[in-house]
């Protein structure tokens, strides 16, 4: 649907010198790469907002996930439809604010009732998780294949080049939605909903790598053209050795960044499949999920306020966080 | 230090000489950018002048503030990034302060400037010829056709082989060395009174360098325009300028007529550029005496003079190396220099020390 | 700054031939058209025979795009040659596998032009220095990290900067780096490809004095790769000039540079300009025109022949040899300037003639 | 140049026999593999009353006993030479392009991809030039004022705007501007431009600016970044000196050079626009190639999925090619290769 | 008629009709009567047509639609309430004559009947229509009585493939105004047969088979302009329909402007404001716009909740452990929370009625009676449930799967609900949603699949095909429509006893007795617990302020759409 955001250029090829011209000379004293670029993020308020605002969704979901799972205390697909109007046939919450009080803070879901803020709540870790895992995923394929068309080249290049050509030509949400009908729901002894995160994690990452395999790519095209690549090779470096040490750690900046971009992305994705309903199976809450539900009840926007809402500020949260480590990461971005 | 003073005539000193105004005239000028570490004082009060007709030659290190003080005189410093002070006079109107639209239409039409690397100063989209008649109509209003001849004209002029069909041709499709006559082109269409060349050759070939060098040379000697030439490359101002200053960390530390720099320059770097070059000129040298350590960082300049942690004389005069900024200073037939060192012992090193090595 | 002893070259044990090139040739290919076959070729290297002496300095010159990288690429093996063989110390590398290869690294290693781009920047000093011992797996005495500080000493830096990261580094300090990375193997042969063209003068004079002391104590013999003709006159023994991947000429160092037999050297030598005001006027100047034209389509017989101002037909049709026109000169001309005069008159005296 | 666009399109060809057949295998090897027999294929084809041997003749019908490959390659068929179907009264040919006919309601699948482009193709047209012109404009002062109040709310905004699910913004703006409000027309109702051009913006209006939202944000960010690196290069520097206007500088180098790769990703994001536009579709209930991919899907008719992802895919193939000629017509340096 | 209390519809009964807004208004009675004609009727639908081929089509709406252009032996009176249950002769003259016990049926065309191009309509028409709709291969969609009762020759395949099969053995046409259906067995209602679109004649010559729905040619007073299928169509009038052989059809509109897939959010919107005028799905608003109707009187008097023969209910399968007990099943029956059934599906008024038997009201025959009734506020019998689960050796419940249909927000808010309640006594559920399209055919009524995978409950469906016993129970109880390979709507019924009931009360000629056995075999299910019913379902239906002669037919469930026309 739309372009992953590009990277542009890494710390590598960023002339470290200059960013730190002038800086006192103690200062700079035994600092690495990655020191610089956490001392310039942390002058980025914005993206250390971002940045808390993760840390503190990453507890939440933890927190939901414990709670929920462990201890039972939330309990988001409880009903209470003793707060929803049967008597006029509206099944609209009872009271104002789609039925916001004490017991339910952000209101209730029509129909059944459900408490939202619970399900906010409990839908917290499957977004992130799906989320996080889809990029880690991409990002592993998406490396492993930019670094090897990259560093090789030739018919490898031109094989897995095509192959990312395939990928992107995919329409993507028709696939998903094609493969999530298709395929069983329960596998390897697991719970029909783990393997649907399961699945969701795979559809998602699976064919989200070429963006981040483009980007590997591209900066492994440039860097196989660094001098210290000949020069770990005139030293007799071997293939590998020369792809994991010499080339990898130059790449963790520009994959880190675009990972954090990815991930709300993906978020987003995990949101519109289950707006397509080929989400995470009822009752389960999820973000996307209850925005698809809230879409059928648009004359009662708190239902999808807040879910909404949810989406949106993790994801900028993401965004912004993303955001300030590319200007970190790279110099040139001042 | 008169023995100088029958060196070449077109030596002009740094303040107003006696026979009117200098074309082009820098007073005390400082560039300092704020930044997250602290400020760059990339220049700080230097002065010069250059008149019409004459060729100024500023050498100096990496980072001793020669870019900068090009971008200052053409105003082309980012809005807001550089804090500009002092006079820069050109033909008598001060451009720092002047209202940056009037600076403008000084750019191109009175002073112009020739880059570094021709490739990338060239905009890759467009054809060169286009680029001369930009130029050339921003300040004339002339028709294409008529900007079109003019800059076939150019091109033939800076010695750009079949102009006529070359004119349209991308820069990528020229080789380096016809790019920067092309950018040379580019500055003269408008006839400019001043000309900046930063470091107009270290991109190019010797030959190429030189092929270069000839042609600004015998274009400032048509036009008769004054002429700023930046580089690294003692022996690139050695064959143009008529005057030379030389300087380290932002500050001019030695200024006079180009034969007397060579003959007998009179500060500790000047010495350590010319011992650190081996020259063809001379014979070989066993060992080259380089200048030891390393340019300092222009936000913590040293105290008392910039260059004292790696001058060989710095205690020469007690302590007021370490201490106190050294003026900058005429120390005779418009030679200006700034060191503590006493006359005499500047003349004895020279002569005793560091001429016979070089 | 290490300063070692003050060994003359004199001093220096010249020795039998220890890297010798024989019609070394290099193509890149250009593939073209719907199935990419290959229409042509960039003959980057073209022809090369040339010899390495132990102990010497062996400078080529040339300008840009003439092959000099691409030669110090083969002679390090880094690139397959095309064509020819190349010997170090008696033995055919030319087609060697990249594993046969690697235990032959340690005789001879390469320095890089870039100061910045050859040393990675996210490893620390030490990683860089060490990699060679954990690579060639060589064992040290008193361990990798005393090595690399030895190392560091060596070349002028200290060893407390063991984890420091490249970027902490100014030019100068980098290239120091990189020569001591070098000089972990102890080599035998060095090549550098252009080490100072991009440090400034004052610096550049620092590695160019460190290179030589390195050379004097440990015995070393540099293939350097240089355009700037000052600086190569200063470190050289022998110099080779290249054009259009082909050596003109090749000489050695006061021969060249006091009697340049090609015109093309001539045009070289007379194109530097001189630190001195002085001359200004009275050099006798040489300027070629045009430019160095491209190793697609390199012209035929003489490639120097566009821009020879003694070109004549013969020079457009037949190629000139490579042939020994004075004691240790090589020049590949029809018409060499086998003249006596010095196109460079050294101030004061003759004494340099020597 | 030729034989780079022929090798380029034979490429492209083969891409898309890739990705239909990939398609492919997901619809029929994937529930083989799972245990679905032909009849149960089949099963999904033939109502609510079928017998066994109705069930067995679809299957046949449809060609389910052939092995995949062979079934493959009879549908790869009819899109060259075209394809005889038989329904009841007669045999009907289907001319060359053939996707082959509904399964479920025997239409022929291309005159209805046809049929339906015109929706997407204004929905993604439309948008595009909404987006890339406030995209591109934003973008472009943000760059020039970094820094500012402007430049930071305007980036604010955009994160904002790429932070937003579309179906979410889509149905917020439906039930805001067009249920309660009345301002836009309710979602669903396309009238064809040359019917009435007035008619069709107007229906058009609500969906182009939602996408427009969350693309200009995109465009705006993309822009600014953009045209910060173009206004640092030398070139930049270069125009100032010869006096060029600040805006002359801006608009003639800044830009120019800016919008290259901006160019790229526009193909992209409009090729695939144009071949999944299912979200933006069904938050407007917009009867597109979208939504018919999502009918083909809901009801496993894979004529039409297959329709819809070789069409989606020749978009995108067909975007990136346009990109990369394109390329070579802005960039001169590109042209020499 | 439902139990529901109607608190806006004071106007009940009375045969003429009423011009005040109020809610139900048009239930029972012609609401707005007018004769006038002109104007054309805006139609739109959240969907699509199956097909517009009379031969093939199955949607209710469609049935109730098709009126317009084609005209079957016999139809459903158009008369509101109760009265649209009567059949009266179409096509024909006269409703059909049995003879040889019921299994021969006759029936006499009207003469002057024409088609749309001027040709007259003979018996060979409506003969080659019925043969043809039996070609499953060619119309997979439509209804498949005909080839079941009718006496057609072994392995007949439809007159496309069988093509000089004599097929006299099963419909003889003695003369173009004379049809004779012979049947295999006797069949009481033969007449509901009649009145199948599929009896709407087809001329052979203009018979394109599968494409035929591109254009069908009209008997009825309307006929297609332009017609895009999935997309939309135009009925104008049919010049050469006369109203002297039509006694049911007024005709009213000059035409019709249909739309398909429109937003039913949309549709609803636009409903309420006048721009449009009928939602041809007949099936009521869309949540979101149930409160803004309810909630404001003015618009709830512009609407009418009438009920549909349409059971919503989930299947306990018997086949899957430990649904093979009975006490498990029953369990089922009492934990259920028969309130939360009732507002997944929209509550009272868009839902329906709370259902604990599986035959609708309305159908005659249908008693009422409970057998697991559930409580005083009807949200189920804990207490009875966990009695019955220890009777059912399950006293702390246990785990199984339901099903239900993806795309159907309604079903899937009854899983959560039924997930809610029976988790009270220990009965876990885990929710399976498939999609609709594979449904019957992959999952939920593939019988081993359920099996395999557990499936003990399945959100289902069944609306009658017409209001009769035999229309709405004969697909849903017998076990004999079970399909191992899977596609059948019933899953869960496979009692021995009931396929028995089912063949005498089909044989049964005496209507009263049949009707009585209808109710039998419906408590003998209940009995066994093989189905949870939910609702019996109604609708909320806003009738557009333009519209007049607006009335509900009892019959469709919805508006009468061939009486309406535009003020
Ligand atoms: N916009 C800026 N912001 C901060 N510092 C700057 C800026 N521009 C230049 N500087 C600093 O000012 C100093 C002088 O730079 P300048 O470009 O004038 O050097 P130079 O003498 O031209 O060097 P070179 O020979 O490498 O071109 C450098 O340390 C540089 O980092
Ligand atoms: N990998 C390659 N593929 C194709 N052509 C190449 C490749 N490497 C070098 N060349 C070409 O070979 C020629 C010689 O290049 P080389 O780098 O050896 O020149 P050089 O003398 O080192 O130049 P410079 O002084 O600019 O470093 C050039 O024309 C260059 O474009
Ligand atoms: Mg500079
Ligand atoms: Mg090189």
């Amino acid at each position: 649907m739309t372009a992953p955001p590009e990277v542009t250029g890494s710390a590598a090829d960023a002339d470290p010198e200059a960013a730190l011209q002038g800086m006192p000379k103690k200062a700079i004293q035994g600092r690495s790469l990655g020191q610089i670029a956490w001392l310039r993020l942390k002058r980025d308020k914005v993206a250390i907002a971002g940045a808390i605002v993760i840390a503190l969704l990453i507890l939440v979901a933890i927190a939901a996930l414990l709670l929920d799972r462990v201890f039972d205390v939330v309990h988001p697909n409880e009903f209470h439809q003793d707060l929803i109007d049967t008597q006029n046939g509206t099944l609209a919450p009872l009271g104002t604010f789609g039925g916001m009080s004490g017991a339910h803070p952000l209101g209730i879901e029509p129909v059944n009732g459900r408490d939202i803020l619970a399900r906010i709540f409990a839908g917290s870790w499957i977004s992130l998780l799906i989320a996080t895992l889809a990029t880690v995923l991409s990002v592993i394929i998406g490396t492993t294949m930019g670094i090897i068309a990259g560093f090789f080249g030739g018919w490898v290049d031109t094989l897995i080049s095509r192959l990312m050509d395939v990928f992107l030509a995919f329409p993507l949400l028709v696939f998903a939605m094609a493969l999530v009908g298709v395929l069983p729901d329960t596998a390897f002894g697991l719970s029909p909903e783990m393997v649907r995160i399961g699945l969701l994690i795979f559809i998602i990452g699976f064919f989200n790598w070429p963006y981040i395999g483009r980007i590997v790519r591209g900066q492994t095209l440039s860097l196989r053209e660094r001098e210290f690549v000949d020069a770990a090779r005139s030293l007799g470096a071997r293939g590998p050795y020369i792809l994991f040490r010499e080339l990898l750690p130059n790449l963790v900046a520009p994959i880190l960044v675009y990972a954090t971009l990815l991930i709300p992305t993906n978020i987003l994705f995990e949101s519109a499949l289950s707006f397509l309903g080929v989400g995470i199976n009822a009752p389960t809450a999820t973000w996307g999920g209850m925005l698809s539900d809230a879409s059928r009840f648009y004359t009662m926007p708190h239902f999808m306020l807040w879910p909404g809402l949810a989406i949106f500020v993790t994801v900028l949260a993401f965004n912004l966080f993303g955001d300030g480590l590319r200007d970190a990461l790279d110099p040139r971005a001042r | 230090m008169t023995q100088h003073e029958d060196s070449l005539g077109g030596a002009t000193p740094p303040r107003p000489a006696s026979s009117g105004a200098p074309f082009l005239q820098v007073r005390e000028l400082r560039v300092h950018f704020p930044t997250d570490d602290g400020v760059v004082k990339s220049v700080d009060d230097l002065s010069f002048s250059v008149d019409r007709g004459k060729t100024l030659g500023i050498v100096g290190e990496s980072g001793s503030g020669k870019s900068v003080t090009s971008l200052s005189i053409m105003g082309l410093h980012k809005a807001g990034t550089a804090r500009i002070s002092g006079e820069i006079l050109l033909d008598g109107q001060n451009l720092v302060g002047m209202a940056p639209d009037r600076v403008r239409q000084l750019r191109g039409k009175r002073m112009a400037m020739i880059f570094q690397d021709p490739l990338s100063a060239m905009h890759p989209f467009y054809t060169v010829g286009s680029q001369i008649v930009e130029a050339y109509r921003i300040h004339n209003k002339v028709t294409k056709a008529v900007a079109r001849k003019h800059a076939v004209d150019l091109l033939d002029r800076v010695g750009i082989p079949n102009p006529k069909s070359r004119v349209d041709d991308y820069p990528h499709q020229f080789s380096g060395g016809m790019r920067q006559r092309a950018m040379i082109a580019m500055a003269l269409s408008c006839d400019p009174e001043l000309l900046i060349a930063d470091e107009p050759t270290t991109a190019l070939d010797v030959t190429v360098q030189a092929q270069i060098l000839d042609l600004i040379r015998d274009l400032q000697a048509e036009f008769n325009s004054a002429v700023i030439i930046i580089t690294h490359d003692l022996g690139v101002v050695a064959e143009l300028a008529d005057d030379i200053m030389v300087m380290y960390a932002g500050r001019a530390v030695e200024y006079s007529s180009a034969p007397d720099i060579f003959n007998s320059p009179q500060h500790p770097y000047t010495w350590g550029l010319l011992g650190s070059m081996p020259r063809l000129d001379r014979e070989r040298t066993e060992r080259l005496q380089p200048i030891k350590g390393t340019p300092p960082s222009l936000i913590n300049v040293p105290e008392g003079c910039p260059f004292n942690p790696r001058c060989a004389y710095a205690g020469t005069n007690g302590d007021l190396s370490f201490t106190l900024r050294p003026e900058f200073r005429d120390v005779g037939g418009g030679h200006h220099i700034a060191c503590h060192l006493g006359a005499e012992d500047r003349l004895r090193i020279w002569e005793t020390e560091i001429r016979p090595k070089l | 700054m290490s300063t070692k002893t003050e060994t003359g070259a004199a001093n220096r044990r010249l020795g039998e031939d220890l890297l010798v090139a024989t019609d070394l040739q290099k193509h890149f290919p250009i593939r073209r058209g719907l199935l990419q076959r290959q229409v042509g070729a960039v003959q980057a290297v073209d022809g090369l025979t040339f010899t390495v002496k132990r102990g010497e300095t062996l400078s080529l010159v040339g300008e840009s795009g003439c092959g000099k990288t691409t030669t110090g690429r083969l002679l390090t093996r880094l690139i397959e040659p095309t064509g020819g063989t190349i010997t170090l110390d008696g033995r055919d590398i030319t087609h060697l596998s990249s594993g046969a290869m690697r235990p032959l690294r340690r005789d001879i290693q390469m320095i890089f032009q870039d100061p910045y781009g050859s040393l990675n920047p996210r490893h620390t000093v030490g990683a860089i220095i060490g990699a060679p011992f954990r690579l060639q797996k060589v064992k040290t005495e008193h361990g990798v990290k005393r090595a690399v500080q030895d190392l560091l000493e060596l070349v002028g830096l200290s060893p407390e900067h063991y984890n420091r990261y490249p970027h902490e580094f100014s030019g100068g300090q980098r290239q120091r780096i990189g020569i001591a990375r070098t000089l972990a193997l102890r080599p035998k042969v060095i090549v550098a490809d252009e080490p100072v063209s991009a440090l400034d003068v004052s610096i550049q004079a620092q590695v160019v004095n460190l290179m030589e002391d390195l050379q004097n104590e440990f015995d070393l013999t540099y293939v350097m790769i240089a355009h700037d003709l000052s600086v190569v006159r200063h470190v050289s023994d022998r110099v080779a000039v290249m054009y259009l991947g082909k050596i003109m000429e090749i000489a050695d160092r006061t021969s060249l540079y006091e009697r340049p037999m090609h015109p093309y050297t001539v045009a070289l030598l007379s194109a530097v300009p001189i630190p001195d005001t002085s001359r200004r006027d009275n050099r006798e100047r040489i300027r070629l025109t045009g430019d160095v034209p491209s190793p697609i389509n390199p012209p035929s017989g003489c490639r120097f022949h566009t821009r020879c101002w003694k070109a004549q037909d013969l020079c457009k049709t037949t190629e000139p040899p490579l042939v020994e026109l004075s004691a240790g000169h090589q020049a590949a001309c029809h018409f060499p300037e086998n003249t006596t005069k010095l196109t460079i008159d050294p101030t004061g005296a003759a004494g340099s003639a020597a | 140049m030729i034989t780079y666009i022929i090798r380029r399109l034979f490429a492209a060809i083969v891409l898309l026999f890739v990705v239909s057949a990939v398609t492919f295998s997901i619809f029929f090897l994937m529930p083989k593999l799972l245990g679905a027999s032909p009849e149960t294929l089949a099963t999904r084809y033939v109502g609510r009353a079928a017998t066994a041997d109705t069930v067995r003749e679809t299957a046949e019908r449809l060609g389910f006993y052939d092995p995949i490959y062979v079934q493959y390659l009879d549908w790869a068929k009819g899109i060259f030479v075209g394809a005889d179907y038989s329904y009841g009264s007669g045999v009907e040919h289907c001319p060359a392009p053939c996707l082959g006919y509904s399964f479920r309601n025997n239409q022929p699948v291309f005159p209805d991809l046809i049929d339906r482009l015109p929706v997407t193709l204004s929905l993604a047209v439309g948008a595009a030039v909404l987006w890339l012109l406030g995209g591109v404009a934003v973008g472009t002062l943000s760059a020039l004022r970094k820094g500012t109040i402007f430049d930071r709310a305007a980036m604010g905004i955009s994160l904002a705007g790429v932070s937003l699910p579309i179906f979410f913004t889509g149905l917020l703006s439906l039930s805001i501007f067009s249920y309660n409000l009345g301002w836009t027309a309710v979602g669903g109702s396309y009238v064809p431009f040359l019917e009435n051009p007035g008619e069709w913006a107007y229906n058009l209006l609500l969906p182009w600016i939602t996408l427009a939202l969350l693309f200009s944000a995109q465009y705006a960010r993309l822009t600014r970044a953009g045209m910060l690196e173009t206004m640092n290069e030398d070139f930049i520097r270069t125009a100032r000196a010869k006096g060029l206007t600040e805006r002359k500088v801006v608009v003639r180098h800044g830009l120019r050079g800016a919008l290259t790769p901006i160019l790229t990703i526009f193909g992209l994001d409009v090729g695939l626009l144009l071949g999944g536009a299912i979200l933006t579709e069904s938050a407007f209930s917009l009867q597109g190639l979208g939504k018919y991919a999502i009918d083909g899907i809901t009801n496993y008719d894979l004529p039409k999925v297959m329709g819809v992802t070789i069409l989606a895919a020749f978009f995108v193939v067909v975007a990136n090619l346009v990109v990369d000629l394109l390329y070579a017509v802005v960039d001169p340096r590109v042209r020499a290769k | 008629g439902g139990g529901t209390s109607s608190s806006g519809g004071g106007t009940t009964g009375g045969s003429g009709g009423t011009n005040t807004p109020a809610f139900n208004a048009a239930l029972t009675n012609i609401f707005n009567p007018s004769d006038k004609k002109g104007g054309i009727v805006k139609i739109a639908n959240g969907g699509t047509w199956d097909s517009l081929d009379p031969g093939e089509t199955y949607y209710g709406y469609s049935w109730n639609f098709l009126r317009l252009y084609g005209r079957s032996l016999v139809m459903f009176k158009p008369a509101p309430g109760g009265g649209s249950n009567e059949l009266v002769p179409d096509l024909a003259e006269k409703l059909g004559e049995p003879s040889d016990g019921g299994k021969t049926w006759t029936y006499k065309l009207r003469k002057g009947v024409k088609y749309e191009d001027g040709t007259a309509v003979t018996s060979k028409d409506v003969k080659h229509a019925v043969l043809r709709s039996t070609d499953k291969e060619t119309f997979p969609n439509g209804p498949a009585y005909f080839e079941g009762y009718l006496n057609l020759p072994d392995g007949y395949k439809g007159p496309y493939k069988s093509k000089d099969v004599n097929t006299d053995s099963a419909i003889e046409t003695p003369d173009d105004s004379t049809i004779v259906f012979h049947l295999k067995a006797p069949f009481g209602g033969f007449d509901y047969f009649a009145q199948l679109p599929q009896t709407v004649p087809v001329p052979e010559a203009k018979d394109t088979g599968a494409k035929y729905r591109e254009h069908v040619i009209a008997t009825g007073p309307y006929k297609f302009d332009k017609n895009e299928i999935d997309k939309g169509f135009n009925l104008v009038r049919n010049d050469q329909w006369d109203q002297a052989t039509d006694p049911n059809r007024k005709a009213l509109p000059d035409g019709y402007q249909v739309s398909m897939n429109v937003n039913a959010d949309d549709i609803d919107n636009r409903l309420i404001s006048g721009d449009l005028d009928i939602d041809i799905a007949g099936t009521g608003v869309q949540p979101a716009s149930l409160s803004r109707v309810l909630g404001d009187p003015a618009l709830k008097a512009n609407a009418d909740n009438p009920t549909i023969a349409r059971l919503w209910y989930t299947s306990i399968n018997p086949t899957v452990a430990p649904f093979d007990n009975k006490a498990c099943r029953e369990a089922v029956e009492f934990a259920a929370d028969r309130t939360g059934y009732q507002t997944a599906y929209g509550g009272a008024f868009s839902g329906g009625d709370i259902a604990t038997t599986l035959l609708p009201p309305q159908i005659p025959g249908a008693q009422k009676f409970d057998l697991y009734p559930a409580g005083a506020d009807n949200k189920g019998d804990v207490e009875k449930a966990k009695a019955k689960l220890q009777e059912c050796g399950k006293p702390d419940g246990f785990e199984t799967n339901i099903s239900y249909r993806a795309e159907r927000p309604k079903e899937k808010a009854t899983a959560e609900s039924l997930q809610q309640s029976l988790g009270r006594v220990g009965i876990k559920l885990t929710l399976k949603a498939f999609p609709q399209g594979d449904y019957f055919s992959q999952f939920a009524g593939n019988p081993p699949y359920v099996k395999s995978n557990n499936l003990g409950l399945i959100v289902n469906g069944w609306g009658a095909d017409w209001n009769d016993g035999f229309g709405f129970l004969s697909q849903i109880v017998d076990s004999r429509v079970i399909r191992e390979t899977g596609g059948s709507s019933n899953t869960s019924v496979r009692i021995p006893d009931v396929d028995k009931l089912l063949d005498e009360a089909i044989g049964e000629t005496d209507k009263a007795k049949r009707e009585a056995q209808w109710g039998a075999i419906d408590k003998r299910v209940m009995e066994e617990a093989v189905i949870l019913p939910g609702v019996h379902a109604k609708s909320l239906l806003v009738r557009s302020k333009k519209l007049t002669n607006v009335f509900i037919s009892e019959a469709y469930g919805m508006y009468d759409y061939l009486s309406i026309g535009v003020a």
